[in-house]
């Protein structure tokens, strides 16, 4: 793969160049439909940091680091999971009602919550991941035909026998205060779904620079079969990372459930598509949990702004996607102007 | 009412059978394609568009094939060529796809969400008055070309892989691609060539989606259709047969699946059962392969 | 600085013609009122949040919000800012502070009528319904719908209703296609299509079938398939939104306020006036159009009453 | 008469120059031996004769005519054909099908498998060389398998046909019969060229050497004129004694018992109830035609392959542990494949020494990595190995074959383990490394360890065992020693044994 061939440096110099080259490509495209791609661009950096835009970019930071580097641990120990909107669907389901009905004062509601989502994401990967094991069904399908039953199940559930009648939405009653994650912290711009985010991703840089386990699987991502020979247990390595992916795809559900929308409203937790987004900044980053941190913010970065720009201009925030989608097939063709033979 | 199944069963499964072979194609050569979705949906709009300019369907679904091959060409140049991951140009492409079908969208046309404009016509249907209630033929006749082409492009997609030496140059590379330029195959060339070509295949699916009945574009109207191809690519093992089965089963499924919810049940339930029923087939397939592998 | 108008909706507009409508009441209202009318459409919760928020803080006299999903985030808004006015449309919230206004519809009245109409018209006495999305707002479409038929027209076979579903249901023309397909094989010769931008999936299906024809949702859809479209239900938000705030500018706009065949916020292309150059089929029945007069009556005036789905 | 000549060849990879104006020529009828160390340059100059890769500068001449190839095609029509050491093969088509790929005999559009299929037995007949043309590769013996590789280059009417260590996987009298073989080939008047590190072959076979060190051409010898000494300095710029260790016998107990060990997949008997001891202070060699299960047996003591019977190690039974629990019982393996199992080789050479130990106290603590402490250890065992690598940091895959080997076998003796199961210990190695590795292992077993080695080369397991072991369909037919540990011998047990007498 071209992640392990490369070191951090040209890592670095590979995502900047794609970066240039996109924004280039990207002005053309704006260009040719006749706007000023000068104006766009610097809309879009002045609402993904200016007054608001700081705030917004950070809150949106939160699910995207988390599905990202749920993604790039995946990616590390060479899974693909395209299942992550199942599992964080199926997470924001678990951290609902565990929030809406299990009696305990609220702290400790929430608490449970976000631990019921962890295990509910995780085991939803699990599964995919023993399928993959006993049957031979790769993970990256099974976990996608996954996500699709979880949509189905959850859509159904939150319509029928967990719907909140008062509302026209099929969606669950609202979460008591008590039970939510403060959106701000001792009154500074800074909510508890960030601090917690941060708290998972240092663990999560800190175990793959140093840590054992790291260490362990990224050499199965390189050669899974070495790792094999070496002693490590590939099929409960395999389950342990699939079930850690789930899991933070399914605290990403958590976070937004108890930290944003305070209900699990069906195709809400989706809309933003932050799995895909996640998804590219981990595959940007070569799965380099730093790079896909950055990677991540970046993106969120790109997307407020996008929508700022939108209201300035009246220019679809789309342009945001296909600014990303530039970066990563930029990323993708760099060898060829970098070719040796 | 069985002729309405199954004329519905080969409506539905007729976009997805294209791109399924485009992704088998791919497979086949050892290029992992994750973006049928999104050259679908490129393939979907150029349809449109150009019904709009020029109002021929016949040079519509041309630029369609065209437009989306070219589409490809990063897949084929950075996927095959240049040795790039193709996961993450796939992935890219489907959201350049996305993104770019919406942006155009409105700066082109000023519309948002829908082109509809009287110059889109659908496809001719092949309508043979009198035969329509006769049980099979009935649902056989009535479809438009493209219906037609995809079933012949099965057979010509099987004796091609494995009567013609083309077929078999193709099943080398994808197995060992090495192997096959040592033997003097210039194997990136051909791998560019049957990734552009799988795009222009999946530009016929993206016309099929939107001049094969409704003649208009959505955004975002391939709803995953693409991704239903790319799981039928697994299930069928990439054989023509195969994915023609698998495909013949999700339009079965989602057939049957809409005619349950008339049955009452939640129609978020019947959603699932295309996805549930294709696990379940894997489930199967991995049970049988393990029995045979253990005796 | 300028005086504005903002609008915010809960998804892009695209071929929502109830979004639409907003837009053109919202410039409609800002055109009327010398003031600028800005859009901002959401995709999201958070970007919808983003929105009404970036609205307030570039200090807009009037932030219209349109749908369900704006509930949560107007209660938590609104009584931080109690200068700014706020017009939800289609719902209200519980204990809503003074700067906010509520313009809530009664569809099922409407669809009572379309039922009415689709059942009175219908040769082969079935009639069918399609709703994008199995949620509890479109059942005021779906099951007044049904009522409708069947108080017009006992021995009326009504089909389940289908939902389009899927990946995408507010614009999956070909699924929608496909489920009008079915249920013109059922036997329905008319489909109330309550689908947003699928709703070009029906309409080419009963086209395809001679004697079959669809009813519109919303704004008058008779041109998108001339010949086959039957009639529509309008929602006229883009008159309702202009009046009030006309009246929260002027000091007397009431905080929720219901529009109904009474008020004429909802109506059925049938009875107005403009039905004659409307393009839509049921012109030519006058005597339907005359049955159909009558009902209405008795629901302006309380002798029909149409439930609420909703409220069961 | 000049059939081939190759002048001033040269190519440069960023900064290594593999070739350096190499000069070569084949005449028809002769087999010329092509040697050197790892990364001497030997198979990038055969690559660019096949056209596989292209030179920076210099010619090819075939028949005196200058020849421009941009791809194996250009080669191949200019007679040229390649046996390379790894089979470029297709496992999962039919042998017929990977004869005529490129080539197809054609009716109409289509290609027709009745006349493939009779070219591939007129083929074979012609040669010598019968091969069943409907069977799937995959289920072919190795030395079928090479079988199908030379006919590959026959079909094309090969002139001239390189081998890059063809006889790395056959039995001695698999060997000989591809000597047989090639002796006819040129015969024939076609030239061969014989990439080996094997001198004994090269003597016994070649008519001319080409020695190549560093990329330079090192010495042009007939063989006729010529020693073993003579070339193997020209080889390493130095003299090598030949490794022969003293044969030992051990009496203490076991350190490794294996009884009634065996392996059945898809109903078939793999590795059929097999026993044996190692104890410690000997090494034990299993030799065997590949195909005949000793890959499986390893597997299976390892705990990579499910098996019935029992495998202890000193006195604790490990048949049902998982391979981290036996290797921490007190094994040390070197797999077969340093690419596909002994390495990762994109990780650094550093990190690939620790792997498997990084959970011992000198890697980590609590958890995390002391990664000074390793790359110190990476450094040592480096320097004490004598591993060409300019530093620790590097991606084990960038190091040259031998360097690789080396430093998989430094990891695993390193370990300390009381046993070390060594497979296919110098595959692919050069005479200088061999030397080294060789006589490492004879340092572990004199300070007590037991060694289990499996090899297919012959002529080593000859030089480095105290017994050896012969592996014949699953079976262990054979546990000779002393006088009977002779190339004879042991060539006749592989093939069968009494049978075959
Ligand atoms: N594609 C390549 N890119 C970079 N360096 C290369 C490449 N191919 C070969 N080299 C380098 O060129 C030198 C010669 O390699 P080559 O494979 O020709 O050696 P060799 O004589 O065949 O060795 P061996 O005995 O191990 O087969 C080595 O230093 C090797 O690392
Ligand atoms: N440092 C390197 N980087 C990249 N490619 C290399 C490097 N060294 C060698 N190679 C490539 O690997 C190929 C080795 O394949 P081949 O089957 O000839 O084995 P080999 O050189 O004989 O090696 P060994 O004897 O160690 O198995 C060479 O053709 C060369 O192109
Ligand atoms: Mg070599
Ligand atoms: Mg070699």
């Amino acid at each position: 793969m071209i992640a392990a061939a490369l070191d951090t440096k040209s890592r670095l110099a590979a995502i900047l160049f794609s970066i240039v080259a996109a924004v280039l490509l990207g002005g053309l495209v704006v260009g040719l439909t006749g706007a000023n791609p000068i104006s766009v661009y610097l809309e879009i950096a002045k609402g993904a940091v200016l007054g608001r835009g700081l705030d917004e970019t950070l809150a949106r930071s939160v699910p995207l680091v988390g599905m990202a580097l749920a993604a790039a641990i995946a990616l590390r120990a060479g899974l693909v999971n395209l299942g992550g909107d199942g599992q964080m669907l199926i997470g924001g389901l678990a951290a609902a009602l565990v929030a809406l009905y299990v009696p305990v004062p609220g702290v400790a509601r929430a608490v449970l919550a976000l631990a019921a989502a962890i295990c509910a994401g995780g085991l939803y990967a699990w599964l995919a991941a023993i399928l993959q094991l006993s049957l031979g069904i790769p993970f990256l399908i099974a976990s996608l035909l996954f996500s699709y039953i979880a949509r189905g199940l959850t859509s159904y559930l939150v319509r029928y026998p967990l719907r909140d009648p008062a509302t026209g939405m099929p969606e669950t009653y609202r979460v008591a205060s008590g039970a939510r994650l403060p959106a701000h912290i001792f009154d500074l711009p800074v909510s508890m779904a960030m601090i917690v985010m941060a708290v998972v991703a240092i663990v999560i840089v800190v175990n793959d620079r140093s840590g054992v386990n790291g260490f362990e699987w990224r050499m199965t991502g390189l050669n899974a079969r070495f790792a094999q020979y070496s002693g490590v247990n590939l099929s409960r390595q395999t389950q342990r990372v699939a079930f850690l992916s789930g899991a933070l795809a399914g605290l990403v559900g958590a976070l937004l459930i108890l930290g944003q929308q305070y209900r699990f409203t069906d195709g809400a937790l989706l809309a933003p598509g932050y799995t895909w987004s996640g998804l590219m900044a981990a595959v940007l980053a070569m799965a380099s949990p730093i790079a896909t941190i950055v990677a991540s913010v970046f993106f969120a970065a790109l997307q407020v702004g996008g929508f700022s720009m939108e209201r300035a201009l009246g220019l679809p925030a789309v342009l945001t996607w296909v600014l990303q989608a530039l970066i990563i097939l930029c990323l993708a063709a760099r060898p060829i102007l970098f070719r040796k033979r | 009412m069985l002729n309405m199944l199954l004329s519905q069963v080969l409506d539905l499964m007729t976009p997805v059978l294209l791109a399924a072979m485009a992704g088998a194609l791919c497979e086949r050569a050892g290029v992992f394609n994750i973006a049928l979705e999104g050259k679908m949906l490129v393939g979907a709009f150029v349809a449109v568009a150009t019904s709009v300019a020029f109002g021929s369907p016949v040079l519509a679904v041309l630029s369609a094939v065209l437009c989306t091959a070219v589409f490809a060409s990063p897949l084929a140049l950075g996927g095959a060529r240049l040795g790039g991951d193709p996961i993450v140009i796939g992935i890219g492409l489907n959201l350049l796809a996305a993104g770019l079908t919406t942006y155009l969208l409105g700066a082109i046309f000023g519309v948002t969400g829908t082109l509809v404009d009287p110059a889109v016509t659908a496809l001719p249907k092949f309508v043979i008055a009198g035969l329509a209630d006769v049980p099979v033929v009935g649902a056989i006749l009535g479809h438009n070309a493209l219906v037609y082409l995809s079933w012949l492009l099965i057979f010509v997609f099987n004796i091609y892989l494995f009567r013609t030496p083309w077929g078999l140059r193709l099943r080398g590379i994808g197995e060992v691609p090495s192997a096959a330029a040592a033997m003097g195959a210039n194997v990136s060339r051909y791998q560019t060539a049957i990734v552009i070509l799988a795009g222009g295949l999946c530009g016929l699916a993206g016309a099929q989606l939107a001049l094969g009945s409704v003649a208009l574009f959505a955004e975002n109207m391939t709803a995953g259709r693409g991704w239903i191809a790319v799981v039928a690519v697994m299930l069928g093992r990439a054989h023509p047969l195969g994915i023609a089965l698998a495909c013949l089963g999700f339009g079965l499924a989602d057939a049957v699946g809409l005619r349950l919810q008339g049955q009452g049940l939640p129609n978020q339930i019947t959603d699932i059962a295309p996805y549930a029923i294709t696990l379940l087939a894997m489930i199967g397939l991995g049970l049988r392969g393990m029995k045979k592998r253990s005796v | 600085e300028d005086n504005s108008f903002v609008l915010v909706t809960p998804s892009r507009i695209g071929v929502n013609k109830f979004l639409g409508l907003g837009k053109t009441g919202i410039e409609k209202a800002a055109a009327d009122q010398g003031a600028k009318a800005k859009i901002f459409e959401g995709t999201d919760p958070s970007t919808r949040r983003q929105h009404v928020q970036a609205a307030i803080d570039m200090k807009a006299s009037i932030v219209a919000v349109m749908g369900f999903e704006f509930g949560d985030i107007i209660a938590d808004l609104a009584p931080e800012y109690p200068d700014t006015n706020f017009v939800i449309v289609d719902t209200c919230i519980p204990d809503a502070p003074k700067n906010v206004y509520c313009a809530v519809f009664r569809e099922q009245e409407a669809a009572y009528l379309a039922g009415a109409e689709a059942a009175l018209t219908s040769a082969s006495k079935t009639v069918g319904v399609i709703g994008a999305l199995d949620i509890p707002f479109l059942h005021r479409y779906t099951d007044s719908f049904g009522l409708g038929a069947k108080a017009a027209r006992p021995d009326i076979n009504v089909l389940p209703t289908s939902w389009i579903g899927g990946d995408n249901p507010f614009q999956d023309p070909v699924r929608a296609q496909t489920q009008a397909t079915l249920q013109l094989s059922n036997g329905a010769d008319r489909i109330y299509a309550v689908a947003a931008g699928s709703n070009g999936g029906v309409f080419k299906a009963v086209a395809d079938k001679p004697g079959a024809m669809a009813i519109g949702l919303d704004v008058n859809q008779c041109g998108d398939a001339p010949g086959a479209i039957l009639d529509s239900t309008l929602k006229k938000v883009d008159v309702v939104l202009p009046a009030t705030i006309d009246g929260i500018l002027k000091g007397s706009a009431k905080p929720v306020v219901s529009f109904g065949l009474a008020e004429g916020g909802l109506e059925l292309v049938a009875t107005t006036e403009a039905v004659a150059s409307s393009g839509c089929k049921i012109a030519e029945s006058p005597d339907v159009i005359g049955q159909l007069k009558d009902i209405q009556a008795k629901i302006v005036s309380g002798a029909i009453t149409v439930p609420d789905p909703m409220a069961q | 008469m000049t059939l081939l000549q190759m002048k001033g060849i040269t190519k440069r990879f960023d900064g290594v120059v593999a070739n350096d104006g190499i000069s070569l020529s084949v005449n028809s009828g002769e087999i010329h031996a092509l040697m050197g160390e790892n990364g001497a340059g030997k198979s990038t100059l055969m690559n660019i004769l096949y056209g596989l890769l292209k030179p920076d500068a210099g010619e090819i001449l075939v028949d005196g005519k200058a020849m421009d190839f941009t791809n194996p095609l250009g080669a191949i029509a200019a007679g040229i054909g390649m046996v390379h050491q790894t089979f470029r093969q297709f496992p999962d088509l039919t042998v017929w099908e990977n004869l005529v790929f490129q080539n197809e005999p054609r009716r109409g559009p289509l290609v027709s498998a009745d006349a493939a299929r009779d070219f591939v037995r007129r083929l074979g007949s012609r040669h010598g060389l019968e091969i069943d043309p409907d069977s799937r590769v995959r289920d072919l013996a190795v030395g079928i398998r090479q079988r199908l590789e030379i006919l590959k280059a026959l079909s094309r009417e090969a002139r001239i046909l390189i081998l890059d260590e063809p006889t790395a996987v056959l039995t001695p009298q698999e060997r000989d019969g591809l000597f047989t073989a090639m002796r006819e080939l040129a015969s024939k008047g076609m030239a061969l060229i014989l990439v080996t590190h094997k001198i004994p072959e090269v003597i016994a076979i070649t008519d001319q050497i080409t020695v190549m060190r560093d990329g330079r051409v090192s010495g042009t010898l007939v063989t006729k004129e010529t020693s073993e000494a003579e070339i193997i300095k020209a080889m390493v710029g130095r003299n090598v004694p030949p490794t022969i260790a003293a044969k030992v016998t051990s009496d203490a107990e076991p350190m490794l018992s294996v009884k009634e060990l065996s392996v059945r997949r898809a109903g078939v008997t793999i590795v059929d109830a097999v026993s044996f001891d190692v104890r410690p202070g000997e090494i034990v060699g299993i030799a065997g035609v590949s195909g005949n299960g000793q890959p499986q047996l390893i597997s299976a003591v390892m705990g990579l392959e499910s098996a019935t019977g029992a495998v202890s190690i000193g006195d604790q039974d490990i048949s049902r542990f998982p391979i981290a629990r036996r290797r921490a019982a007190g094994i040390s393996y070197v797999p077969e494949d340093r690419h596909l199992t002994g390495t990762a080789p994109a990780a650094s050479i550093a990190e690939n020494i620790v792997f498997g130990t990084h959970r011992h106290a000198a890697a980590s603590s609590k958890g995390f990595l002391r990664k000074d402490a390793i790359r110190a250890q990476a450094r040592k065992l480096i320097e004490r190995f004598r591993v060409k690598a300019a530093s620790e940091q590097l991606p084990i895959g960038s190091l040259s074959g031998g360097n690789m080997q080396k430093v998989v076998i430094a990891r695993e003796v390193e370990h300390g383990s009381p046993l070390i199961i060594v497979e296919e210990p110098t595959r692919g190695v050069d005479v200088g490394a061999i030397e080294f590795i060789h006589q490492t292992l004879i340092a572990e077993r004199d300070k007590g360890r037991a060694i289990l080695v499996v090899s297919s080369d012959l002529t080593e397991l000859l030089a480095l065992s105290d017994r050896i072991l012969v592996m014949f369909e699953g079976r262990i037919n054979a546990r000779l020693t002393g006088s009977d540990m002779n190339e004879e011998t042991v060539g006749r047990w592989m093939m069968g044994g009494a049978e075959t007498r």
